[in-house]
């Protein structure tokens, strides 16, 4: 179970490769692997984005996203988790935020792989700034999916 | 141990700065807090508050030393 | 929309960034992967397996797997799938089968994800033989997740 | 043209080779190819059948050339 939040780009399939060889047990005990990437686009809710500033609450965010690790443990029957969440100044194209959940049986890994995104996007104190064409905008709130 | 307040994104631009040191005092609520720190200013509509790095709602006790904070609502992920 | 069945190891993740710098229009357009990856467990219906033939039917495999991206490409909308399938000789740990699929939103990358995977488990022409300690065995039909 | 007639997985263990060519023939049914292929032995329960690559059940036609296909439920994923 391991909680990263990171103020530079990253790769999320590297940090998943990554997680496997050093965090998980041994090759073989896994059947299911369900991954969410979420990608800045470069168009939201009828505007052109150029850049964005993600704030986080330093302290609460890894908080906040261990006890949903923790609360997906509990609830599937899963053997590991990740989660990495971008803060800062983000691209275009550059990746938000990774959620993996590792499991036995692929319907575990589904659910808690979707419970733990849809739970950080509701509950995990990040807050989105836009740049747009002109001007900046703050995030009122994320869209239902 | 005084009571420090945060604030965060358009909360933070709104109330022009971080955060706020409060000098110790008697066992106190969120919904106080924000009353002291804000002269009197309703807390937006929204916002979500948190003490110790845990939600909680405008009636949680406040103690000398806690950490308490202010934002709207998040946008992550 | 890609469809490969292999007959050596390969890399999910690498096969994913491949696909994401060749094969996807513009960074920036979809802001949603959601992946699913099945690996040889060294366990199954309470025996230690210790290698696994995956029988396949060329033609037919490769002619089934692009009608369930396409079929997925009408049902949600989505910009892209990826599926690779492993076929011939696996040790534990390895991959077994990759779906990947990228959506404008979550919701419909999920669905779709997790769509294919089911019927690929339900209907592409796969067959499993697995290798226990002493002897073989067909895998008689797929656990339901 | 010949009628291929493929088998996989037990199935081809059972019947002891991969395929079989049928000579060309007047249009009949997939039931009627196992039961030329298998000296009349029942299909083995829970078979699948696929003509030309497509999933067919036992009525569907069969013409020259066609490729026909007998196999146990798939275990792929």
């Amino acid at each position: 179970m391991a909680v990263q939040v990171c103020g530079e780009p990253f790769d999320p399939w590297q940090a998943i490769q990554s997680h496997q060889q050093n965090a998980l047990g041994r090759l073989g005990e896994y059947g299911a692997t369900a991954v969410f990437v979420g990608t800045m686009r470069d168009f939201n809710e009828g505007a052109q984005v150029r850049a964005m500033v993600l704030e986080h609450y330093p302290g609460m965010t890894e908080k906040h996203l261990e006890s949903l690790c923790a609360e997906a443990q509990r609830r599937w029957e899963i053997i590991d988790t990740l989660v990495v969440h971008r803060y800062g100044s983000v691209e275009p194209g550059e990746p938000i935020v990774l959620v993996a959940a590792w499991a036995g049986h692929r319907t575990a890994a589904f659910d808690a792989c979707r419970f733990l995104i849809e739970e950080l996007k509701s509950r995990a104190p990040f807050w989105k700034k836009e740049a747009l064409a002109h001007g900046e905008r703050w995030v009122g709130r994320n869209s239902p999916g | 141990m005084p009571i420090t307040v945060k604030y965060f994104a358009s909360l933070r631009e709104h109330m022009g700065r971080e955060q706020d040191l409060l000098p110790a005092a008697e066992a106190t609520t969120v919904a106080e807090v924000w009353h002291r720190v804000s002269d009197g200013q309703v807390l937006p509509e929204n916002t979500l508050s948190a003490v110790n790095m845990e939600y909680v709602t405008a009636t949680h006790p406040v103690r000398d030393g806690d950490e308490v904070a202010f934002f709207p609502p998040v946008t992550g992920g």
